[in-house]
């Protein structure tokens, strides 16, 4: 498909659409239905859009797969971190209410850094599952020296 | 971080840290310092959990109210005599099953996926520690995945030295899958019906709807999918493949906790949520539970005797084991319930100790440990093999041993509830059990030398340092088994309370 | 109510358990493992069906504060709990396709009755195995997982 | 004498053979201190029981707490009279037994003879933890731990033989004890909420009269050790261990303990009167009396010396067996007694048959023809210990078949005193039968004799110690009379 000048030029279009889209449906989930889940999908759906078209090796230069598995853990960690966060200040885990000085205004904080959590580490695990099902070659696994059975079972 | 705030939000730290380490521990690369994280985890729950456990020690039991929402609406965790009792059992095996996972993971599994391996652990261990704590039905749900989820991962880890640990886990992923979701339909027609989720509001509501029909069928659904996670007897049949088949670490920790937590949860649904309806809890009991935790018995007994691979033969042990603990919470007298909590701990002990050694013997044989590669071993690896002993005499029950402690209170619930035609199976199946743990004794240590496997480096302290604490704690809760005891009987008081 | 009325009263419900059961028959019966985790997701997509049907308010609106003139709401704490489920249900069929790709690498077929057919490899773990795959099959063409 | 309190006594009567278990792998690096730490460890063990039989005789009861097990039991000692007596038998024979087995093993040049020592050091433990047993359920503990103990020593020959007795003996002993008597353990547990040993029973007024036929039963034949007949299977085939094994399985520690177990439950659990007033007992008189007639005809077919013993020991347990049925207050001082006169001489012959297959290597009686002059010393043993557990006046044994005589008439049993009277007969035929080819047939098969002074020396005390105990049994018929209350 990399050949084909007519979805090339339209993967180039409407790459960044999606991520603003994505982002938007992001920070507006406590008005307006979204929040981490959708708007990760979402995100991830530009990468892997760019994947399919320009090739794995091209997705894998654009998101590498330490900094792929560094994102899913770091949007678990600020998730969990939020809650850690409530109990050093003496709240409960995930007290949202003890983050800021006033109470509402904390709840506020708190689901939107939660939800951008759920956010980093969705868009992380679909383009890793998407990575680990495409790159899956059998011959990794068959009686190759030493290599490394790795591959995407995550 | 003021000790003030860590002591109340202890509840919360035994799932949490298991938990938020599992991410960590999965970044890492280098073994050691991805076990130095689950040691971390596993011992920070264990920290947490004792002292839980003398927080209730004076049979008092309170709620931790998750994000300060109060229930029926936020998710509250329960603490009391039953919970924390079984959490400390959990934290505690676990721990010693993530010492002996030093030397037994690396050797098993590829060198760069050891970091995932351990974050699957964490996830595994925490997932189950907040199955037990949760008080709120789709919550446990949540977690019933997380360790489901976690634990077809390290099953299938085991690939590296047997492939079938693939369809092993392949299997487990499904059955155990249909298992939840069974619970999850449970449960969505109990919320239809009383529109709450949390237990303790629902074990209020449920008696005045009194539409029999939803709640006898939401009833059925949740206690089908929970006989399937705690591989009680016609859905036991992922249970051997998967713990003969995974790495040796993983097999021990799975056997010692993870049906232990379902068992618990079947109680918490029997005797808390549908305390109200009794005729509907009693019909269960009598005609399902027991009956199919005596076949269970019988059937884990007997296979145990014909199999000739080790784990296989102790994953059917278990089964024969796991259809014990049923059978005492089937009883449902106080005795009875707390005959199932004593045998709770005691097995994870027994069991635990013996996939240790076996684990042993499978890291010097570097093959599968059949009965036939085992032959003589006694003399080679004696440390391991009289730890693997002591636990054995401990599950067929010889007095001093823990093992003895759970049949005499279980015989004794029996008596006390006269239903004697049970007691007396029971004492048949123990006394078939002897017949395959003689048959181990006899290969390990009285068939001349002759045809041995060959040994690739003998005992290491490593393996077998957590064998022996396991060991001696066998024999510890066999001579002085009153903190077990009063414990399991506390948490039976809180459960079964005036029945 | 005679019975037609009863059937169009709740016809959601009827799909919700002719989902679960069709989903129930194709694990059950299917040998295929990817058939088996169709099944699965169908199985697991009509929970979540019957989940948002018992939220539904009749002429309720979407739970969110815009105005204050609709009255009434449906229940949005059952949308929260399948978007959970939905989760869940992702992760396990992530989780089996990944097994059932390292199976087919494993045994050479994804059926069940072949795979629990096949006699196990010797299991010697990988550092032992001879590098050289003899032609002969000794080794079963699909080689052991590194 | 009295420099330990009684506490103590238990302490050291319980720890020592422990002691001399655990040491004897450390000692093995020199054979000599190996052997000579089961005779000190033997003395050590009879002093302490002495010292508790003498508080007992005093009217006390020494008891020892250590843990509690469960609300209502806890895991101590306390010693009752019936348990001194036994407590005496085990240590005092266990001196003289563990000198022999060292002449036997170097006599026959066994191997593994440190293994050898330690689990009969073990299996010595267990008996006199048995003897000295607070309450029923330590005594079921070290009940097992005895079986276990005892298992290795069975089959010491790890030979196809030894391991099919080992399993025979493994499945009986632990299958009885754990589908029968620990239930019944555990129904006395839940019925009376107590189990420790009160003389006069406390079972009395516990259940109704229909249940204690049953529970009896389940005593009877849970205690797999008494050998009654139809559980017996296991003694014979134990004998293809070494001969110090028989010696201690038949007249030190376990069938004693068996018989010592049911004796405890008749006169401790259920009471003598209770027992006797619910009649409960009468169909266990008529099993122990089949036994009896029925082993010694089965001895008198067998020509192997060790088979014909073990079946004389079957009927001769059930003497004991017979005292504790007929549940009169003399035949159950009989059953005391016995315990104490048929070790004395049971040993003897077991010695006696051990001595001769080291010296002479002859395991067939009809072999035996002519051999007397060549070893006067152990057939003159032989036949004293003959004479013992026939009956015969100046030996010890007659004093127990006496009690039980009386015993059965207070009873109005007349038949019983048939049945002692056939067994006496059946006895003389089958004791003395070896004795008489060995002194009056001409020899027929000529062998070597190699002289082992330390195999003959211990056959001859136990059989002066039968006479012995002719004159001096006042101090066992003492204890049995207070056993009662």
């Amino acid at each position: 498909m990399r050949d084909n000048p007519v979805l090339r030029t339209a993967a180039k279009i409407l790459f960044a659409p999606i991520i603003v889209f994505g982002l938007y449906v992001q920070f507006h989930g406590d008005y307006s239905p979204g929040g981490g889940f959708q708007a990760g999908v979402i995100i991830a759906a530009a990468f892997i859009l760019h994947g399919l078209i320009f090739g794995l090796e091209a997705g894998r230069r654009l998101v590498p797969e330490w900094l792929n598995l560094a994102m899913l853990a770091a949007g678990v960690l600020i998730y969990g971190g939020v809650g850690v966060a409530g109990m050093a200040l003496d709240g409960l885990y995930l007290d949202y209410n003890v983050l800021l000085p006033d109470p509402s205004a904390g709840q506020h904080v708190g689901i939107i850094l939660v939800e951008f959590g759920v956010g980093l580490t969705v868009t992380s695990v679909m383009l890793a599952l998407f990575h680990a099902f495409a790159g899956f070659s059998e011959d990794r696994f068959a009686d190759k020296p030493e290599d490394t059975a790795g591959g995407g079972s995550q | 971080m003021s000790i003030a705030s860590i002591i109340a939000n202890l509840p919360a730290l035994v799932v949490v840290i298991p938990l938020l380490l599992a991410p960590i521990a999965a970044l890492i690369p280098i073994s050691g310092a991805a076990w130095l994280v689950a040691v971390i985890g596993s011992g920070g729950a264990l920290v947490s959990a004792f002292l839980l456990q003398g927080a209730v020690s004076n049979g008092s039991s309170f709620s931790y109210h998750l994000g300060s929402w109060p229930p029926p609406w936020g998710i509250e965790f329960v603490v009391d005599s039953a919970s924390a009792l079984t959490v400390l059992i959990m934290a505690a095996l676990a721990f010693v099953a993530t010492l002996f996972a030093r030397k037994a993971l690396p050797a098993e599994i590829n060198e760069k996926d050891i970091g995932k391996a351990y974050s699957a652990w964490l996830l595994a261990c925490g997932g189950l520690a907040g199955l037990v704590m949760t008080g709120d039905a789709f919550n446990l749900f949540v977690f019933l995945e997380i360790s489901a989820l976690s634990s077809v991962i390290l099953i299938a880890l085991g690939a590296g030295t047997d492939r079938r640990a693939l369809v092993a886990g392949y299997n487990y992923l499904i059955i155990g899958a249909v298992g939840a979701t069974f619970y999850v339909i449970g449960v969505g027609f109990i919320y239809a019906v009383t529109g709450s989720l949390n237990m303790a509001d629902l074990a209020a509501r449920i008696p005045d709807v009194q539409q029999d029909t939803v709640i006898m069928v939401g009833f059925g659904f949740m206690v089908a999918g929970i006989l399937v996670k705690a591989a009680i007897f016609p859905v036991h049949i992922w249970l051997p493949a998967a713990y003969a088949y995974a790495p040796s670490a993983v097999s021990a920790l799975l056997a010692a906790i993870a049906t232990k937590a379902s068992l618990y949860v079947l109680a918490r649904i029997l005797f808390t949520m549908f305390a109200g309806v009794p005729d509907v809890t009693a019909l269960a009991l009598e005609w399902v539970l027991i009956p199919l935790a005596i076949a269970g018995i019988f059937t884990g007994t007997i296979l145990a005797i014909y199999e000739n691979d080790i784990k296989k033969l102790l994953a059917y042990s278990s089964v024969a084991q796991i259809g014990y603990i049923a059978l005492a919470f089937g009883i449902a007298s106080t005795a009875g319930v707390a005959a199932g909590f004593i045998h709770i701990g005691n097995h994870a002990v027994i069991k635990g100790g013996m996939f240790l050694a076996v684990g042993g013997y499978f890291l010097a044989l570097r093959s599968r440990v059949s009965l036939s590669a085992m032959t003589g071993l006694g003399r080679r690896m004696p440390i391991t093999t009289t730890g693997f002993l002591i636990c054995g005499l401990s599950l067929i029950g010889l007095p001093l041993t823990a093992g003895f402690i759970s049949k005499l209170y279980l015989v004794r619930a029996l008596i006390a509830e006269d239903m004697i035609i049970v007691m007396i199976l029971v004492l048949v199946s123990s006394a078939l059990s002897v017949a395959y743990l003689w048959k181990i004794v006899e290969i390990l240590w009285q068939r001349p030398e002759g045809e041995e496997a060959p040994l690739h480096g003998g005992e290491a302290p490593a393996l077998y340092i957590p064998l022996w604490i396991l060991a001696i704690a066998n024999l510890w809760l066999g001579v002085a088994p009153t903190p077990l005891v009063d414990s399991a009987n506390r948490a039976a008081m809180h459960l079964v309370g005036g029945l | 109510m005679d019975l037609v009325a009863t059937i169009t009263a709740n016809w959601n419900y009827l799909i919700v358990i002719l989902l679960m059961m069709g989903g129930l028959f194709i694990v059950i019966s299917q040998n295929n493992m990817v058939k088996k985790l169709v099944g699965l997701a169908i199985f697991q997509t009509s929970v979540f069906l019957f989940y948002i049907t018992v939220g539904k308010v009749a002429g309720g609106t979407a739970p969110i504060l815009m105005s204050y003139g609709k009255a009434a709401y449906s229940n949005p704490l059952p949308h929260v709990l399948i978007l959970t489920a939905i989760v869940v249900g992702v992760a396990t069929t992530a989780l089996g396709l990944a097994l059932v790709l390292r199976i087919h690498a494993a045994f050479g077929s994804i059926e069940d009755d072949e795979v629990l057919a096949m006699k196990a490899d010797a299991g010697m773990p990988r550092s032992k195995r001879s590098r050289s795959s003899d032609p002969d099959g000794s080794d079963p063409d699909g080689g052991d997982p590194a | 004498m009295d420099f330990m309190s009684p506490e103590t006594a238990i302490l050291v009567g319980i720890l020592a053979p422990l002691v001399v278990a655990v040491l004897t792998p450390f000692l093995a690096v020199r054979n000599n201190w190996r052997d000579i730490a089961g005779p000190l460890g033997g003395v050590v063990t009879f002093i302490a029981a002495l010292h508790v039989a003498a508080d007992v005789l005093a009217g006390g009861t020494p008891t020892w707490i250590a843990a509690q097990i469960a609300p209502g039991i806890d895991l101590g000692f306390a010693v009752t009279p019936l348990g001194a007596i036994f407590g005496l038998v085990a240590s005092g024979l266990w001196i003289l037994a563990a000198i022999y087995s060292v002449g036997y093993m170097r006599g026959n040049h066994e191997k593994h003879q440190t293994r050898f020592a330690a689990f009969y050091a073990v299996a010595v433990h267990a008996a006199m933890a048995i003897a000295w047993s607070g309450n029923l359920l330590v005594l079921f503990i070290f009940y097992e731990i005895l079986t276990f103990s005892t298992f290795p020593l069975v089959t010491h020959k790890d030979s196809k033989a030894a391991r099919d007795a080992g399993r025979l003996y493994m499945s009986i002993l632990v299958g009885t004890s754990v589908v029968l008597l620990l239930p019944a353990v555990i129904y006395v547990w839940v019925m009376t909420g107590r189990l420790d040993f009160v003389p006069g029973g406390i079972l009395a007024g516990a259940i109704p009269d229909n249940v204690v036929p049953w529970l009896l039963a389940a005593f009877a034949f849970g205690v797999g050790k008494a050998a009654l007949m139809p559980i017996h299977r296991w003694l014979p085939a134990a004998m293809v261990a070494p001969t110090p094994v028989s010696a201690l399985l038949h007249a030190v520690a376990v069938v004693k303990a068996g018989v010592f177990t049911i004796l405890m439950v008749v006169v401790y659990i259920f009471g003598i009167d209770f027992l006797h007033a619910s009649g409960g007992g009468t169909w266990l008189v008529w099993l122990a009396s089949f036994t009896i007639i029925a082993s010694s005809c089965v001895a008198i077919t067998k020509d192997d010396l060790k088979a014909r013993l073990a079946y004389s020991t079957i009927s001769q347990l059930s003497y004991i067996v017979l005292g504790a049925a007929i549940a009169t207050q003399v035949a159950a001082e009989g059953a005391a007694l016995h315990i104490v006169m048929h070790a004395a001489g049971k040993i003897t012959l077991f010695f006696v048959a051990g001595a001769i297959y080291v010296q002479a290597h002859i395991t067939k009686i009809s072999d035996l023809d002519g051999y007397g002059r060549d070893m006067p010393w152990l057939f003159g043993a032989f036949f004293l210990g003959a004479l013992s557990i026939i009956g015969i006046p100046p030996l010890g044994g007659s004093w127990s078949k006496f009690y039980l005589m009386v015993g059965a008439v207070d009873a109005g049993l007349l038949l019983v005193l048939a049945v002692l009277g056939i067994s006496s007969l059946l006895n003389i035929y089958y004791l003395l039968d070896p004795v008489a080819r060995a002194f009056f047939k001409p020899k027929h098969k000529d062998v070597k004799i190699d002289r082992h002074p330390l195999v003959v020396v211990p056959p001859v005390i136990t059989a002066v110690m039968s006479v012995l105990l002719f004159f001096f049994v006042d101090a066992f018929a003492v204890l049995a009379r207070l056993m009662s209350g």
